[in-house]
């Protein structure tokens, strides 16, 4: 079997920080996040448990929603929603994120879209996972320069969720709520922590049982070869199609 | 009583100044009422998007035509950022209203449930509610310290959106893409651009009623078939990726921009 | 996932003590649940009517299993007064949250927004506001002075209700009928019944989608052909007036109460 | 022409009393008010101005709404109803009305089934009609048991609706917001004032035009009697039938 390309083990990785969710949403041009909740749905299955509910925005396949698009916020905000991806132009150390744009708002250079719906999943979502492929001192900030949603709220206010872990094509945090901050908990292979702090605009805490992200099972390998591409084929032609050349 | 009438009658009746709720991309974009609101020269828009913007809006903002924009987001998608939103934001030629999706629908809901305002959760810790001094924080009523934001409503005056069909009392046909609804109820009313207008009533079945906007709601109705294109519409046919790219490419200059307008306004300059 | 299940298991799944909403008379009531509801012995019910109740809610009384009742008005129409209920009210026998059909809805529509309260017109200077301590009279945030009142979100354990048609997947029909979806999106699961259960998605049409309640509200769906018998469903088959006159007669006095009720449970007596 | 019926009369003032409305929605059990809003709708369409909107709850041909039973609240509360009809087992002298139950609450006796929509309805409606065809100090009194909903509010509260008239089978008041009580308009043909107050709980204004209750025109006459009949057969066949008899 042909070794996993850098975006099978990020698909893997994401359906590992999937484990035990009900159901995941995904945004609209997220096909990573798509790849890996589709990847622990299949697991399940194989296992006999019960199988995740996807819903993707912008699928007529994964969409289950039909009272438009209020519904996902909805149904998030009811608590029916275990799990979500954010990325951000600028994250930060405490897990703020920010999507509007850089500089002196409201004349940001760059501007970015905006904040999405981040101003409210971000809070109600009990796993949100940031992604971001990229990683750089530009992106991982040490304070972004407009927080489109707080990576933590003062306990005067309810907040179930927030961020869960951070993935980037080079490393794997998982955040620590009680003290505001990311904790490197895996490397990608083929580089070391030295490289991620040099690249990473934060202080961050580093994990005791770090080590290398884990490469896919054999299992999984094969899933996202077969099934999960196809399945990812209706929503993502394109992505399907290049993932097959890797 | 709803109006069946032409691309520009309908585009004619948006004033100076409207407040005008537009649809996400995904939803049905009365694109072919662009170009005829844009060449009637009403200015001064203030635009709503419900609850993000792409293609419309940029044209709108590139040909001059809004003050104030209230979304949680203006993207092309696949082809990149909105170039004319993105000139405009770092020029300071717009009054920003930035959000996040559910306030937007929450100000709506608010409009219309008839109440000044609806409490949302998150928001607390971020910046949109340091530049939004329009939400406030406030105490829920029911327990004593716990911090909610009150989001007010958002009442447009008008609607304007694309769907598949109406029907000759001004029904419409939205299925499953509610917003439309939420758009309609919370603005004085709606002017809606649809692909075909047929002769049976949409609510006589009640299969086809479960997807219907009543007429109730609706100020005016005009025949535009592929009317959402180069965006697709839901069932009907798919969003023409090429000519937003292609649009996406024009736009990052002003005189291309031009150009690209005036292909289908038949005007000169706008900016 | 949704389960499908008999009847019997629908009604066992209801513990005693459950915040249970059930829908108007027009709304598709699970009239065929009822019996094995009481017959399963569940008691302390908190009935939540959305926002009315009729035939079901009166056989839940009479039968002894309603602890709390939160209503607008419970009556069975043209038959006249709902008499288990008018005999418990006067008893002093339930625990009564009269309520005005909006703010129900507007509790709900809370809870379908996970929001803890929503803001609502009118009410003030009734004594509905007095004897509802848990509706609080607040300040529009954006208007010193202005004073509105919030009711908080009513999030019932279980919506239950009857419907056309279900698929395999556990996708209900509602149609436009569409208090149904607020209750489900309000309560932590729905169980619902309905007249047929069909093979084919209900998603994959976007005419029938646009009328759909998704799986992903529903916990248990069991078949019940006529099921809402006394009482009609839309587009189904008419209400059913001499049976429900009957009960009216019959409810006058608690002996041929238990009578009535005899003949659908198989059991003796239950006040 | 067979002279008008007492519920012929009793359709006519209604329809009167909805000159200029653009909404009315009629509730489930109203007949008499939903011929009325008929009857306004036809002699409107026959003057060739534009027809009535009529919303009537439970009635498959004159439903428009499509979102359940919040849309009339949602739709009354944005302002697009203009008129509604509301009853009571007690209405008293402010225009309070009570549909809960007479005596202490909360055990009642007797009770009534409850306020249903009143709690919003009579605060956002700006022409709500009381009709009741009882007229007698037991429902007209000087201060009713309960207050559903209360026909006057202080000016701390925003209130676009409340009362309009009181309609009953002997007289007919319009309310006077200013002073809060009603004031008697008309009486019913072969009744007089004196028995409008010897029948009514609570004191009331006299208008300087007072007179008996116009009877309907042939014209109205003629188009109750046909045209409303028809459109009411759809939604209360029985009061169709027995308006034919009288």
């Amino acid at each position: 079997m042909r070794p996993a390309s850098d975006r099978e083990r990020l698909i893997a990785t994401v359906a590992e920080l999937l484990a035990g969710v009900h159901h995941v949403a995904v945004g609209a041009s997220s096909p990573i996040p798509a790849a890996g909740a589709m990847l622990r749905r299949a697991v399940d299955a194989k296992r006999g448990e019960a199988p995740v509910r996807i819903s993707i925005l912008g699928s007529a396949r994964h969409n289950f929603f039909t009272n438009g698009s209020s519904e996902l916020f909805d149904c998030a905000a009811q608590g029916r929603i275990d799990a979500f991806f954010l990325g951000g132009g600028q994250i930060d150390g405490q897990g703020d994120i920010n999507l509007v744009g850089a500089g002196d708002y409201p004349r940001s250079a760059p501007r970015w879209p905006g904040s999405f719906g981040s101003g409210l999943l971000y809070y109600v979502v009990p796993r949100v996972i940031l992604f971001r492929e990229e990683h750089s001192p530009r992106v991982l900030v040490e304070k972004v320069d407009f927080i489109s949603a707080a990576g933590a709220s003062p306990p005067s206010v309810r907040r179930p969720g927030g961020p869960y872990a951070l993935l980037t094509s080079l490393a794997l945090f998982r955040f620590d709520k009680a003290r505001r901050c990311f904790v490197l908990t895996g490397v990608a292979p083929g580089h070391d922590t030295d490289e991620v702090r040099d690249r990473t605009g934060f202080g961050f805490d580093v994990a005791e049982d770090l080590g290398p992200i884990p490469e896919p099972s054999p299992e999984a390998l094969a899933l996202i070869r077969d099934r999960v591409r196809g399945e990812l084929a209706e929503t993502y032609p394109q992505f399907a199609e290049t993932l097959r050349d890797e | 009583m709803t109006e069946i009438v032409s691309l520009e009658e309908l585009a004619a009746r948006i004033p100076s100044g409207a407040k005008l709720a537009l649809p996400a991309d995904y939803a049905g974009v009365a694109m072919a009422a662009t170009w005829p609101l844009i060449a009637s020269g009403a200015r001064g828009l203030h635009i709503v998007c419900v609850p993000t913007g792409g293609l419309q809006i940029d044209l709108l903002i590139g040909a001059g035509r809004v003050q104030v924009l209230e979304t949680s987001a203006v993207t092309l998608g696949e082809a990149g950022g909105a170039p004319a939103f993105v000139r405009a934001v770092c020029e300071g030629g717009l009054e920003l209203l930035d959000a996040t999706c559910p306030a937007i629908l929450s100000g709506l809901a608010a409009a219309q449930k008839g109440v000044p305002f609806m409490p949302m959760r998150g928001l607390i810790g971020s910046d949109l509610l340091r530049v939004r001094p329009d939400w406030r924080v406030t105490e829920n009523p029911f327990e004593p310290g716990d911090e909610i934001v009150a989001i007010p409503a958002i009442r447009p005056d008008i609607a304007l959106f694309h769907a598949a069909e109406a029907d000759r009392d001004g029904n419409v046909w939205i299925g499953r893409r509610r917003e439309l609804a939420l758009m309609a109820y919370a603005s004085a009313t709606s002017f809606v651009t649809v692909e075909r207008i047929r002769d049976a009533s949409l609510l006589d079945d009640e299969v086809t009623a479960a997807g219907v906007l009543p007429a109730l709601y609706v100020g005016a109705i005009a025949h535009a078939p592929n009317g959402a294109w180069p965006y697709g519409l839901w069932g009907e046919y798919p969003t023409d990726a090429a000519e937003i790219a292609r649009y996406a490419e024009m736009a990052r200059s002003e005189a291309s921009f031009s150009a690209y307008l005036q292909r289908f306004t038949g005007t000169a300059a706008f900016a």
